[in-house]
């Protein structure tokens, strides 16, 4: 039996090899800067220029089609690439596309593909790729969430419901190099629709012989700025230049290293002891360090905000619903519990959407919902005595699980019992049944977010006609469905935006919602590092990025 | 003839959370060289603890040595460091214990557990121990030994056991064993055939022998010297026939007429009333005198300095006052007369 | 006078340990118990002794075989005949220091079976019942309200046959009452018992492994070996003439406290160990370690049979179909 | 050769008055007398806990710590409920002796909200464990045989279950509250509990006193009742004063998954879970506090566990 | 022995089946749906994917399918994560959290046994004391305040370790000493516990009676009884680590299979769920065998006793 104590004893052993050997490392890894490994140092060396990145989880998937969220959009945005992309002033420039022609109906758009556009594997960028992602996209089989992206085309939305079919699509390869699109209506800002990754194109051959190519670096063929070295899932993910872009001269990073780290205290300490470029700041931090000269702050197209249910009491009625929006004080949420700069919302349109005389769309329209405690309180009791309340019924504000999320729930909470004297019951729920009892309206008065698709007011608008999947608050109202309508046909511009200034102003008027707060995108960044592209509507875009 | 142990003054104590517990107070005897001497008294009366503190096993806390001297071969053991203990412990002095079962280690084989002592003190290889081992367990009659050595406790039956846990306490040729209790958990039968060892063990290795037990039958075979204590105390000291034929203090009387003897018939046992005192808080005087059916004052006052009767035979008792005997002598006159 | 109060005929009791494994614990026993007598019951540990008071107590299910008591059988009661024959039998334990709740004060130690009963409407009636009772064991009423670990080992002995005699019992199984009990001790619980019996006509099952003890206080004596009864006789008769090797083992097995006779006496020693009750031996389960063991021991099992007048016993040494041979005087 | 045997004789025997040579009278009482003090099992465990420094310190800070929970409120001027968010992050001061959170709320007084909830989930899941732990353990030990091997069975099922997996379905199907929390720490939070006391009455089935009992009739409930229950309660409340303080540290691991208690109510696990940055930006006092109840609670805990394994343990009784 | 091997591994895949069939119940229970998306699709679209996945199959087939795809060891693919099988998700961060759980479970097991010794040792010493308040401590801090204030320390401010994610040796020692230090404290203190019983014991008196050094007494006298308890308690130990392997996990970002648990429910992916579920329970029932045969490895009476049992 003295076996047994052998191997007690061995372990030992190697338990005080390992710690020792681990502080070996450890040591070595100060000397190196605090770099992540010592291959780190060595590249460094040889004048690689890196960039560590977070990508904060596995990228849900590499598929154009199928990858429609932030976490693959990231790394996806910089290994391929669509018509058009968005350039430094955050407007669609020329890219697979060297130029195009648009109808005089406004309809039909014939791109012109580069000759030297090409794949990471050397074959050229045709238009079939486009038409075969792009019908795929649409393709009911493919399951795309992004699918509604499409209906802009025609033929789009029958194709993806099952009512008509690929053939039908206003989709041509007029030859190899010049792609016809047929759109729905004329969309003005269609060009920036393209941006998004959804509109990728896919490499046919290599599609069509391997359905998986896109899962793995081996094979995965990419169009962009950088191409995908290695992939180790859940893990990390390197990209490197890829000498095939058209326009590889432009991009200076020899390779981005992106990190998976799901905790943003996790992260923010992996950028203290230099392991990683940027990171987030977790709103502890931010007091400290929002006004530091390391941080890069950018606009996000977006809003934060709470939704009534107006089919339930209370907020069947208009005032008591003004009353709550009245009584939050948004100022004061994005101060001091969002904090990291964002601007709290006065109105639903985020700002940046540049009107056709070159206003904003948010400067034009003004503030619609402001903090009036008195104000509300008024309401309220208007709104009450309307309803023959003698006592408001009892309100539950509902929210997906996130800290962030219950952080604001918390302070709406007293914020309402402060102004309105109203007791609120809080309730989170998981996401994916918070997201399903919203749809079947079964909250009443619900936390949301909407980030922008693509760079128009519209985008946003559009989800509360009646019957938008997006609406989620039981509101229905033909004046603002009948704005929609006529904003999406018209043609004139300066038109169409005084339509949408007058949705907007309905939307504050009815209060079937209430904002809170526009998004930003803030984090720290390390001296030297320079050219990181973050669009208020759009994807990270690192063909510009530096080291030094 | 030659003492190889000699006890004087022995005071041991145990403090627990009651308080302190006297267990040993004032021991005082011998151990002539090839001899065995008996330790009889009840349970809770100090015998163990007597045989631990020899071997200065008593666990420290809460147990302690407070007084006294353990002269072994002219050392006083208590004045020792725990090494040098630890080099005479297993050497010059083993101990059997009173319950084979719970006494072997149930996860080593029983050949680990004989050869260790020997490896640890005289430094021989391991098959020069077993070749030892083999030889011990033939000396206590175990069967087959070879390949009894590999077995584990569990594989023997406790007369076995007993008998390996001699052999272990054998293995260094120890001076002095100190048997506790070693055949109380024992069947008759097999408590028979542990006795008989025992004999043999002493006519072949000629150690001397310190038997702890509260069966007088066992005594009664094969002790050559007895002490009988009580409360702590040794009350009385003698050779086996003083002790069993002129036992002088009633306790001793008494513990002999309490117990039931197979080859007498029908007469009723003569118990001793009451029970032991409680150590916590011992009385003055004699220990014994609630019990004692001859008690006087003065035995709850004091405790009686021990009166020599013989070179041999030592008891402590008032009774052997002379004033004691007067009154003795004026009783027995005053019932005659009645 | 001889009146049988307890018959057991041919009882079994088999335990199931492990699977497949049976632990014949009881093997065909058979014995009747006088009214008024102490009956001893010795044998070494795991001999049985214990089981077979148990399973006459009903504590344990019979294998086969019966106990009649008072002319009804033990084993077939119902539920609430089963319950008044407790009051008729009571049981004291081995261990004092296991067999009183520590949780309980000696009042409701000795009243508890009262109260299980019913016997007593009123609580004032119970208590004086457990001074009464605690007096009759050498106690005193003081002790009432004090939790059994207070107590020395021969004062819960007490304590237990107190609770025993709650009932007012006719039978007591007395199941190793003395074993773990100090010399001087064991003669007080032992004469207490012996005055009861005076007192109120008890009759005793007397199990322990203690001879010298047993034959102290038994009018006839059972010698148990290995799950089987090998002699019976009255303890005088055991003693002066036993039969079976195993019982001349057994006698000289134990020391006498005298050491003249002592150092003067022979003895038997067995060789060997106790057999397995899982496996025992074949034919007669002593043969094993039978200094006088013959062929037929391990073929056959010996016939229990009346050797001499009352003196039962199962040993082909005795059997007339072989020869009745002397046995080996002692 | 001559031994002098007695040694605490402090006079000669000339010194001895002659008049004390006269017979001592009888006592029958004295020769019975039960020296020590009368304690039932309880007092004398109370005796032995009472010595254990350590133990006490617990018991004292538990005390304490329900004391505030209920009137600690009391002593703060502030509401739990009342936000300042401009006020937010203030460090201890005599205004706030705990300081202010995220929402410029008085860490005092969340505090011993906190200690509420956090020791009500504490005691409501122990309480659960408690009664579910002492029916299965108590039947399956005290039935033993076929009933037995089933019902460790179950719990060997329970084992293999992956409690993370459980606990966030059970929590997505019936939503985070108080109720869910519980239910969720006592699924199979009851399982340590019905081995002990299993465990127990497997041992304490066999003892003499039970058979003694059964010996005279004694039915069924009434022998769990009066002889198992009792015996059994030393290792079931040192197992419960480990229970506890758990469900406490569980309920906080919760919190961790977003799935604890929701405000105005917070408890500890919420507190210290929502304060985790403060390790990074230095607002030391939004997490010290809850996180420091936390473990001295558990610390409490564990040190009254052990001394009342200590001063319950039978073993040490003689 | 091979009777015995195969008797309990019936009872492992019967116990199995109905972790699974339990499994299935509250997967099948929770509202909401993998192709749930804040967009909201097109119900084409959905009704598509769920015939593509079997969703759209009545329960008691869907429920078959799985018991299928178990007993053919193969989950099929991800949903939430296409072109990938849930074989390969297990594939990939088993091999890690293994190595993280059996790297903490060893650190846990020897620091917590020899803490344990020490303390029975020096029992009511100073050094007792010490280890205790330290094993105490141990189990009082929950591990994600552990786990961020080990970073804090040692890799922002004082750099001696890597912050986060698994790629040297260097970067398993904050995340193990965060998941260790529990389980520590509890092997320490039940090492304690059973260690001064076991001193009590007949047989270390015999060995201290044979002149054993105190060193041999414990090492082979005392631990290997004393371990008795806490192989005891291995697989529930083990259970905690494998739970508490998603919170360190999470924080140190480790590419093991802790976060299948959480988010495989979170998004509805129900291959992913059943199939950790069935192979983290095989996983633990496995090693709860394991500690079985190591039992009766360090116990020879129970090893003899299956052995008559054949």
């Amino acid at each position: 039996m003295k076996k047994w104590l052998v191997i007690l004893m061995s372990l030992l052993t190697m338990m005080v090899l390992a710690a020792c050997t681990a502080n070996e490392d450890a040591g070595k890894e100060k000397d190196d800067s605090g770099s992540d490994d010592g291959a780190e140092a060595a590249e460094e060396d040889s004048g690689e220029k890196v960039l560590y990145l977070n990508n904060s989880k596995e990228p849900t998937s590499f598929d154009p089609a199928i990858g429609f969220d932030a976490q693959s959009w990231n790394s996806l945005n910089n290994l391929m690439e669509g018509l058009t992309r968005l350039g430094e002033d955050h407007t669609p420039e020329a890219a697979i596309a060297e130029d195009w022609d648009v109808s005089e109906d406004g309809k039909t758009y014939t791109f012109h593909l580069r000759e030297n556009a090409n794949w990471s594997n050397g074959d050229p960028v045709t238009s079939d790729d486009f038409v075969y992602a792009w019908e795929r996209l649409l393709d009911p089989e493919t399951g795309s969430a992004a699918a509604f992206l499409g209906y802009f085309i025609e033929g789009g939305e029958d194709f993806n419901s099952g009512e008509g079919s690929a053939d039908d699509l206003g989709l041509t390869a007029v030859d190899d190099k010049t792609f016809e699109v047929q759109l729905e209506n004329p969309t003005g800002y269609f060009l920036h629709v393209l941006t998004n990754p959804a509109f990728f194109p896919v490499n046919k051959a290599v599609a069509e012989d391997n359905p998986d190519w896109h899962t793995e670096a081996d094979s995965f063929v990419s169009n962009g700025p950088f191409a995908l070295e290695t992939w180790k899932h859940d893990d990390e993910m390197m990209m490197v230049k890829n000498e095939e872009y058209w326009d590889a001269d432009t991009v200076k990073l020899d390779k981005v290293h992106w990190a998976m780290v799901d905790n943003e205290n996790t992260e923010y300490q992996m950028y203290q002891s230099d392991e990683l470029d940027a990171s987030d700041i977790p709103a502890d931090l931010s007091d400290e360090l929002i006004d530091g000269d390391d941080v890069a702050m950018e606009e996000q197209g977006g809003l934060e905000f709470y939704r009534f249910n107006v089919n339930e009491e209370p907020f069947t009625n208009k005032k008591i619903r003004k009353a709550f929006a009245l009584a939050a004080n948004r100022e004061e949420i994005a101060q001091y519990v969002v904090k990291n700069g964002v601007e709290p919302a006065f109105g639903f349109v985020s700002p940046g959407f540049t009107s056709p005389d070159d206003g904003d769309f948010r400067d034009a329209n003004g503030d619609l919902v402001t903090f009036e405690p008195d104000e509300a309180k008024k309401l309220l009791a208007e709104g009450m005595e309307e309803e023959g309340y003698d006592e408001l019924p009892p309100v539950t504000l509902s929210y997906s699980t996130d800290d962030t999320n219950k952080a604001i729930a918390e302070s709406l909470q007293n914020m309402f019992s402060d102004a309105l004297d109203v007791d609120v019951t809080l309730e989170n729920k998981e996401w994916n049944v918070f997201q399903e009892e919203q749809k079947e309206l079964k909250h009443q008065l619900s936390r949301s977010s909407f980030l922008f698709d693509y760079a128009d007011p519209i985008n946003f608008l559009e989800s509360f006609i009646t019957d938008s999947s997006m609406n989620r608050t039981g509101w229905s109202n033909e004046a603002y469905d009948q704005l929609i309508k006529d904003a999406k046909a018209e043609k004139d511009e300066g038109k169409r935006w005084d339509l949408m200034y007058e949705a907007e102003a309905l939307l504050a008027e009815e209060m079937p919602l209430f904002p809170i707060r526009y998004y930003n995108q803030v984090e720290v960044i390390k001296d030297g590092v320079t050219g990181i592209l973050r669009h208020p509507v759009g994807y990270l875009e690192l063909k510009h990025a530096d080291v030094e | 003839m030659e003492k190889i142990l000699e006890v004087k003054d022995l005071h041991v104590t145990f403090s627990t959370y009651g308080g302190t517990v006297k267990a040993v107070r004032g021991v005082n005897f011998h151990l002539n060289k090839g001899e065995t001497l008996a330790i009889v008294g009840e349970s809770g009366c100090g015998k163990s603890v007597t045989s631990n503190a020899i071997m200065r096993l008593i666990p420290d806390p809460p147990g302690k040595i407070s007084k006294g001297e353990i002269i072994f071969r002219g050392k006083d053991l208590t004045k020792l460091s725990e090494k040098k203990m630890r080099g005479l412990r297993g050497v010059d002095i083993s101990m059997i214990f009173q319950d084979p079962m719970t006494a072997l280690n149930p996860t080593l084989t029983i050949g680990t557990q004989l050869k260790e002592g020997l490896q640890q003190h005289r430094k021989i290889s391991s098959d020069a121990a077993e070749v030892k081992a083999i030889e011990m367990m033939d000396l206590v009659g175990i069967p087959s030994p070879k390949e009894r050595l590999k077995q584990y406790p569990h594989q023997f039956s406790g007369g076995m056991r007993q008998r390996i846990v001699i052999a272990m306490a054998l293995i260094c040729e120890p001076e002095l064993l100190i048997a506790d209790e070693p055949t109380t958990a024992l069947d008759v039968t097999i408590q028979a055939q542990i006795l008989e060892l025992f004999e043999k063990i002493q006519e072949v290795t000629g150690v001397s022998i310190i038997l702890i037990t509260h069966d007088l039958g066992v005594v009664a075979k094969i002790a050559d010297r007895i002490v009988v204590m009580y409360a702590g105390k040794i009350i009385e000291v003698g050779t086996k026939r003083e002790v069993f034929y002129q036992p002088e203090h009633p306790y001793t009387k008494g513990l002999l007429n309490s117990v039931p003897r197979l080859d007498l018939q029908g007469e009723k046992l003569t118990p001793i009333d009451g029970t032991p005192p409680d150590l916590f808080s011992p009385p003055a005087g004699c220990p014994f005198t609630a019990r004692c059916p001859f008690a006087m004052e003065v035995c709850d006052k004091v405790y009686p300095t021990g009166t020599t009767l013989s070179e041999t035979h030592q008891v402590d008792c008032w009774l052997q006052d002379d004033r004691a005997k007067r009154l003795l002598a004026t009783t027995a006159a005053t019932t005659a007369e009645k | 006078m001889n009146e049988k109060i307890l018959q057991v005929e041919n009882l079994k009791k088999h335990f199931t340990v492990e699977k497949k494994q049976v632990l014949q614990a009881v093997n065909d026993v058979s014995f009747y118990v006088n009214k008024g007598e102490t009956f001893g019951l010795v044998g070494e540990s795991g001999c049985g002794k214990s089981t077979i008071g148990r399973t006459i107590m009903g504590l344990y299910e019979k294998t086969a075989g019966n106990v009649m008591y008072d002319g009804r059988n033990v084993h077939e009661l119902t539920d609430k005949e089963k319950f008044g024959f407790y009051r008729n039998m009571q049981m004291i334990f081995q261990d004092p220091y296991a067999s009183l709740n520590p949780r309980s004060t000696v009042k409701e130690v000795i009243s508890e079976p009262m109260e299980v009963h019913g016997l007593y409407k009123s609580k004032r009636k119970q208590l004086d019942r457990v001074y009464e009772l605690l007096e009759e064991v050498g106690l005193n009423r003081d002790h009432a309200n004090r939790y059994p670990h207070e107590f020395s080992g021969g004062q819960r002995q007490r304590i237990g046959i107190a609770r025993a005699l709650a009932l007012d019992p006719e039978f007591i199984i007395a199941d190793e009452p003395i074993s773990a009990l100090d010399v001087s001790v064991q003669a007080q619980v032992v004469n207490l018992l012996k005055d009861l019996q005076m007192e109120k006509d008890l009759t005793f099952l007397f199990i322990a492994h203690d001879l010298s003890m047993v034959k102290q206080i038994s009018d006839r004596i059972g010698v148990m070996y290995l799950g089987n009864l090998v002699e019976l006789t009255a303890s005088e008769a055991l003693y002066e003439k036993p039969l079976h090797p195993y019982t001349k083992a057994l006698l000289s097995a134990i020391p006498i406290p005298d050491p003249d006779i002592e150092e003067s006496r022979e003895r038997i020693i067995l060789e060997g160990e106790l057999p397995s009750p899982i496996n025992p031996p074949s034919g007669c389960v002593f043969r094993t370690r039978c200094p006088m063991a013959m062929d037929i021991c391990s073929i056959e099992k010996p016939q229990w049979q009346e050797v001499e007048q009352a003196h039962y016993v199962a040993c082909h040494l005795y059997d007339h179909t072989i020869g009745n041979r002397d046995p080996v005087n002692t | 050769m001559k031994i002098r045997i007695g040694t605490e004789a402090s006079q000669s025997t000339d010194q001895v008055p002659d008049d004390w040579f006269n017979w001592k009278k009888k006592d029958k009482e004295e020769a019975e007398s039960v020296a020590r003090p009368s304690m039932s099992y309880w007092q004398d465990a109370w005796k032995r806990l009472i010595k254990n420094k350590l133990a006490m310190l617990g018991l004292i800070f538990l005390i304490l710590l329900g004391f505030m929970a209920i009137f600690g409120p009391i002593l703060s001027p502030y509401s739990v409920k009342i936000q300042d968010l401009p006020n937010q992050y203030q460090p201890p001061s005599s205004d706030h002796w705990f300081g202010t959170d995220s929402h410029g709320r008085d860490v005092f007084t969340r505090t011993w909200y906190g200690a509420r909830i956090s020791l009500f989930v504490g005691l409501m899941a122990a309480l659960i464990d408690f009664t579910i732990g002492i029916v299965y353990g108590g039947i399956s030990g005290y039935k033993g045989g076929r009933t037995d091997s089933i019902l460790m069975r179950i719990i060997e099922i329970l084992y293999g279950l992956p409690y993370l997996l459980v606990v966030i379905l059970l929590l997505v199907v019936m939503g985070p509250s108080l109720t869910t929390i519980i239910v969720a720490l006592t699924v199979t939070g009851w399982v340590g509990m019905a081995r002990i006391v299993r465990g127990q009455v497997l041992q304490i089935k066999n003892y003499e006193f039970v058979l003694a009992s059964k010996s005279f009739g004694t039915k069924t409930p009434r022998i769990i009742r009066k002889n198992l229950l009792p015996n059994t309660m030393g290792p079931i409340i040192v197992q419960l004063t480990l229970t506890v303080p758990s469900a406490i540290f569980a309920e906080a691991f919760l919190s961790f998954l977003g799935l604890g208690i929701q405000a105005p109510h917070a408890s500890w696990g919420v507190m210290a879970n929502d304060s985790l940055g403060a390790i990074l930006s230095g607002n030391w006092w939004t997490l010290f506090f809850p996180a420091f109840f936390i473990s001295f609670t558990m610390f409490a805990f564990n040190v009254l566990g052990d001394g009342l394994q200590d001063a319950l343990d039978p073993k040490l009784r003689k | 022995m091979l009777r015995y091997i195969l008797k309990r591994l019936l009872i492992m895949i019967v116990t199995i089946w109905i972790i699974v069939t339990l499994t299935f119940v509250l997967m099948i229970s929770i509202p909401g749906s993998p192709f749930n998306s804040e967009r909201g699709t097109n119900e084409n679209v959905q009704a598509n994917l769920e015939a593509h996945y079997n969703l759209d199959k009545p329960y008691h087939i869907q429920y078959l399918l799985y018991l299928k795809s178990i007993a053919t060891f193969d989950f099929g693919p991800s949903i939430k994560q296409p072109g990938q099988t849930v074989n390969d998700l297990l594939g990939r961060g088993f091999p890690v959290s293994l190595e993280l759980g059996l790297v903490t479970i060893i650190v846990a097991v020897i620091s917590g046994i020899i803490l344990g010794i020490l303390a029975a040792l020096k029992h009511n010493g100073i050094l007792d004391y010490a280890a205790m308040s330290f094993a105490v401590l141990g189990i009082s801090i929950p591990n994600f305040v552990l786990a961020t204030l080990l970073i804090q320390e040692l890799a922002v401010n004082w750099q001696i370790f890597p912050p986060a994610t698994w790629s040297s040796p260097a970067h398993m020692v904050l995340p193990v000493i965060a998941l260790a230090t529990g389980p520590m404290a509890i092997i320490a203190r039940l090492t304690r516990s059973t260690m001064l019983e076991v001193l009590t014991q007949d047989y270390i008196k015999m060995a201290r009676a044979k002149g054993l050094s105190p060193w041999k007494i414990v090492v082979k006298h005392a631990l290997r009884n004393a371990l008795m308890p806490v192989i005891t308690i291995m697989g529930t130990l083990l259970a905690s680590i494998l739970t508490g392997t998603f919170v360190i996990e999470k924080i140190f970002a480790i590419p093991g299979m802790g976060k299948y648990f959480v988010e495989s429910i979170n998004q509805r992916d129900y291959p992913v769920i059943m199939g950790t579920t069935v192979f983290y329970s095989t996983f633990l029932i496995f090693m709860l065998f394991l500690v079985d045969i190591a039992y009766g490895i360090l116990d020879p009476r129970i090893k003899i006793n299956k052995k008559g049992g054949e």
